[in-house]
């Protein structure tokens, strides 16, 4: 092995920072996306939680659970302290929940985010509130039944378009934002690499999509097969910005149908051509803006 | 305005509350500040960050976007080792309601200033004790002063209770908003030297932080319920217990600061003119000022009344009250907020209370006086009315138990 | 205790005129307590400072009902009879006027200084900040407190050109105004 | 009073611990054909629990802390690791 796959593989040889066994889910693919992100940053972080189902697995660092409503104030608190005292080496890195980051939390992420916080910021994003039974955030998509987006003959799922974070944060000016997925296992070390360096001048942001096999009714075992459909099919393209440049890093040239994706979910049962159309034009748009954005 | 140079004595300057706060702030160097404009405390922060940027303070100033994160961006400060400030009045104290639990439930020693100012609802910036009283349950210290010579001191106080390791809590000093926030008095400034001097004893004092070095994780849930539910009951057993040692703690470390600076303020209560009392007022905050004045010109009067100032609210000094109360005739309360559901003041209901948990008789003539909300003076007269009406009921006349001053017929 | 009541508006001084009077009185030796109350309206809008200066520290925390002397930044509450309001008697007005004040304007009051603080401050300062001119105006004509103190007083809340240019008009407030007694 | 900790709040000292096993948590387990398996790795790099290693040239599944996802045999690429019933010996 040579160059970057040998450096991917020496992660790997690093200690598993996290306990053997965990409280989250069979098949989570958040748990593995943990276990990578602490064998590339090492034990020199503090960790930061909200309730949800991220704090279950940290037990062997240094960390500090917070209030959905102010994570990214509380790392704050703790970077600038470290600042003073000299600590420029240690990482404050958040792994929390599309709830808290899109949705309750969202006022203190994005003052942080405009003040140039040096954190490191991922957003779990499993596309509901998963850990209290799955309703739904601003992160769950268009259609989708969640236990507060029921399916019946007023209503039909979550009536509105997904609030998309990473261009939102991208807009803040932050240092470095990117999405990724476990589907794409280098792509996501990569990029994990380089928040762990952008962290120095400001924030990173790393949109995590998480299928959730409890939440989204789909098999356990098809988690991480549906984070590769994800990115194939378009509804979560990945993509990176470096202070502020957008560029993808997988390019998709012959998008797999939607419909693969969507009839491996139970949430999605009930959708018609029509629903399924609307999807589409919702994510063909959001390529669309984003393409516009790319500058490659 | 004169920037403060670092002082080796005292330096008389002639500044209202909210600067007061500052320089004791300054005084105490600290690491993490985080202050959100809300009038009438705005000049907190705007003192504490132009001393910061022109160099006389050395702290982390974070200019937060709400309260909510000026109290998140404490407890982890805190958490992490740091010693921290944040200030804020009535809305921004209830938009931090989540984060105060917080800081207490994680025993950290934040401290905090809060411009007391009446509560959302009724559209009014002016003061009253509503948001103070409304947060008594968060677990925090919390104290009350009565003028900005004592706003001063208490914050520096603050620092040696809270980060004490036989208390390690929150403390928030509370003073009256625009009454003494905007109000200008000629003021001692402690020389640096003997602040330092003073808060020197808390370097001993080890307490766990979170740090990578050495990873301690805090408030981890534990898998089974029955575990959680016993630890939490330890815990918060734990967390009440440490509040009742503040009772000690304020008295002596009261001593110790007027060992250093000369100036006393008798700890939990200050009890005025009480010894040959027949009847006493009981308030708390910026009207016990005005109540001196008026029980001095009583006493000249010949009328035999004293003043109990109420300076710790939580943890409420129940013992000491009753102590100085035994054997009066009549207790008169000046509340500045509504108890809601029990139609009556704060003050009163907590000393009902503290007086039957003390075994004083419940046949004690106690009487409740409300004023001065949203800005509403508390006048002389009033303070007056207020004797007047304690000496009647003491001496048998039957008179309404809670009067609202400003709607008396 | 000597009770003083400033009367203004938002962004005319009122309430850094109270203060400079407490720091001048702290110059001198004295206490003193200052306090504005006004709404959450900004320029403007009335405001009011109370102020009170004594030889022991001021345990009052009292607005100032039973004023010994008021100083009337906006020459229209001159004329105002709630600007008088709880006035005692031998009471002083210090007012920013053109002309001498001819006629009592209020029973209680027994002397006034008027003093035309505008033109004063527009032609050392350039701009209408007047209240520093209106307190060598309350200096000469209550003798309460020293120019010296007020001066002092100045000192201490700017520096520079600023500075310069307020003492002068401090100092012509004190030697022009134009005094009346009944 | 009878404490149970010696610490005034709810501190705990973040040492290697292992968490309590989950393999009751499982209706299915993991078994691998080890002449289809070719090494490859892929399903130590997926398993979510970490609990798949590589021991002496040969894949090994602890299966105290295997919660029974079946991610392994989805993404095996020799379609070397099937999930049989807990039940089945």
């Amino acid at each position: 092995m040579k160059g970057v796959a040998k450096r991917i593989a020496s992660h790997f040889q690093e200690e598993d920072l996290l306990s053997a066994a965990t409280g989250m889910c069979p098949g989570c693919p958040a748990e593995l996306a943990a276990r990578v992100l602490f064998k590339v940053l090492g034990k020199n972080v503090i960790t930061f939680r909200t309730p949800g189902c991220q704090p279950i697995f940290m037990t062997r660092l240094a960390g500090i659970p917070c209030l959905m409503t102010n994570i990214a104030s509380s790392m704050t608190g703790a970077r600038r302290y470290l600042h003073k005292i000299g600590r420029d080496d240690v990482t404050c890195v958040a792994f929390v929940g599309d709830g808290a980051t899109a949705d309750v939390g969202f006022q203190p992420l994005s003052a942080a985010a405009a003040r140039g916080e040096q954190l490191l910021y991922i957003c779990n994003d499993n596309e509901a509130y998963m850990n209290t039974g799955v309703q739904s955030s601003s992160a769950t998509p268009q259609g989708s039944w969640t236990s507060t987006t029921w399916v019946g003959d007023s209503h039909r799922g979550k009536g509105n378009e997904v609030k998309y974070m990473p261009l939102i944060m991208l807009m803040h000016g932050v240092s470095y934002v990117a999405t990724a997925t476990m589907g794409y296992y280098e792509d996501y070390v990569l990029k994990v690499e380089k928040a762990k360096e952008a962290v120095k001048h400001g924030m990173a942001y790393i949109h995590l999509h998480t299928p959730c096999s409890i939440g989204w009714r789909a098999p356990q075992e098809k988690s991480i097969e549906m984070s590769r459909l994800a990115v194939q099919t378009n509804y979560f393209p990945l993509w990176e910005a470096e202070d502020g440049k957008l560029k993808f890093t997988k390019r998709i040239k012959k998008p797999t149908s939607l419909n693969e994706l969507i009839k491996l979910q139970k949430r999605f049962s009930h959708i018609n051509d029509q629903e399924l159309d609307r999807l589409k034009q919702t994510i063909d748009k959001r390529l669309a803006l984003l393409e516009n954005l790319a500058v490659e | 305005m004169n920037k403060p140079a670092v002082e080796t004595k005292p330096n008389i300057e002639v500044c209202d509350g909210n600067k007061a706060v500052a320089h004791a702030v300054r005084l105490s160097r600290p690491d993490v500040v985080a202050v959100y404009p809300i009038t009438p405390q705005s000049a907190v922060g705007e003192w504490l960050s132009r001393w910061n940027d022109e160099g006389t303070l050395n702290a982390e100033v974070v200019r937060v976007e709400g309260e909510n994160s000026s109290m998140g961006v404490c407890c982890s400060a805190s958490l992490t080792g740091g010693r921290v400030f944040t200030g804020t009045s009535s809305w921004g104290l209830l938009f931090m309601m989540d984060g105060l639990h917080y800081a207490a439930g994680y025993r950290i020693p934040v401290v905090m200033t809060n411009a007391n100012r009446e509560t959302p609802g009724i559209f009014t910036i002016g003061n009253s004790s509503q948001d103070m009283w409304s947060v008594r349950d968060a677990g925090w210290i919390q104290v009350n002063v009565e003028d900005n010579q004592e706003i001063l001191d208490a914050v520096i106080m603050a620092y040696r209770i809270a980060e004490d390791t036989d208390i390690l809590l929150p403390m928030m000093v509370c003073y009256d908003g625009f009454y003494l926030s905007y109000r200008k008095d000629p003021l001692e400034i402690p020389a640096q030297d003997d602040v330092d001097a003073f808060l020197a004893p808390l370097k001993q004092s080890k307490r766990n932080i979170v740090t990578p070095d050495d990873p301690m994780v805090f408030g981890i849930p534990s898998f089974f319920p029955k575990d959680q539910g016993e630890g939490c009951t330890e815990f918060r057993y734990k967390h009440s217990a440490a509040l009742e040692r503040v009772k000690d703690k304020i008295d002596t470390v009261d001593k110790d600061f007027e060992a250093i600076f000369g100036r006393s303020y008798a700890g939990q209560i200050e009890a005025y003119r009480t010894d040959d009392a027949d009847i006493v007022l009981v308030a708390t905050g910026s009207v016990c000022g005005t109540a001196k004045v008026v029980v001095d010109k009583m006493r000249d009067d010949g009328v035999k009344v004293g003043l109990i100032k109420v300076r710790l609210l939580r943890p409420f000094p129940k013992e000491k009250i009753a102590k100085v109360l035994e054997g009066k005739k009549g207790i008169g309360v000046i509340d500045r907020s509504v108890c809601f559901g029990y139609h009556c003041g704060h003050l009163y209901m907590e000393l009902k209370s503290a007086l039957a948990l003390e075994g004083l008789p419940t046949t004690l003539p106690t009487l409740n006086f409300i004023g001065g909300l949203a800005n509403l003076d508390i006048t002389v007269e009033q303070v007056e009315t207020t004797i007047n009406l304690t000496l009647a009921a003491s001496k048998g006349e039957t008179v309404e138990e809670v009067t609202w001053l400003s709607l008396e017929e | 205790m000597r009770e003083i009541r400033v009367h203004g508006r938002g962004g005319q001084g009122a309430v850094t005129a109270g203060d400079m009077i407490v720091i001048a009185a702290v110059m001198g030796g004295e206490f003193g307590s200052s306090f504005p109350l006004y709404g959450d309206a900004r320029r403007g809008a009335p405001v009011v400072a109370f102020v009170a200066i004594d030889d022991q520290r001021i345990r009052l925390k009292t607005q100032v009902y039973t004023p010994d002397c008021l100083i009337v930044l906006d020459s229209r509450q001159k004329d105002w009879p709630e600007t008088y309001k709880g006035v005692k008697s031998e009471g002083i007005l210090v007012v920013n006027h053109t002309n001498t004040i001819e006629q009592q304007p209020h029973p209680n009051i027994i002397k006034a200084g008027a003093v035309d603080a505008t033109q004063i401050a527009m032609e050392e300062i350039g701009i209408p900040a007047f209240n520093t001119c209106m307190l060598g105006a309350f200096a000469a004509t209550t003798e309460w407190i020293e120019l010296d103190s007020i001066l002092g007083a100045l000192e201490k809340t700017f520096s520079g050109e600023i500075l310069k240019k307020n003492i002068k008009s401090a100092e012509r407030g004190y030697k022009e105004v134009k005094g009346s007694s009944w | 009073m009878k404490f149970r900790c010696d610490q005034e709040n709810s501190w705990f000292r973040a040492g290697p611990v292992l968490g309590q096993p989950v393999n009751e948590w499982r209706y299915v387990r993991p078994i691998i054909k080890l002449s289809k398996c070719n090494n490859c790795g892929w399903c130590e790099l997926y398993c979510p629990t970490g609990c798949i290693s590589e021991e002496d040239d040969e894949v090994v599944i602890h299966l105290d802390y295997c919660k029974g996802c079946g991610i392994c045999a989805n993404e095996c690429p020799k379609d070397a690791i099937t999930m049989i019933d807990e039940e089945e010996e």
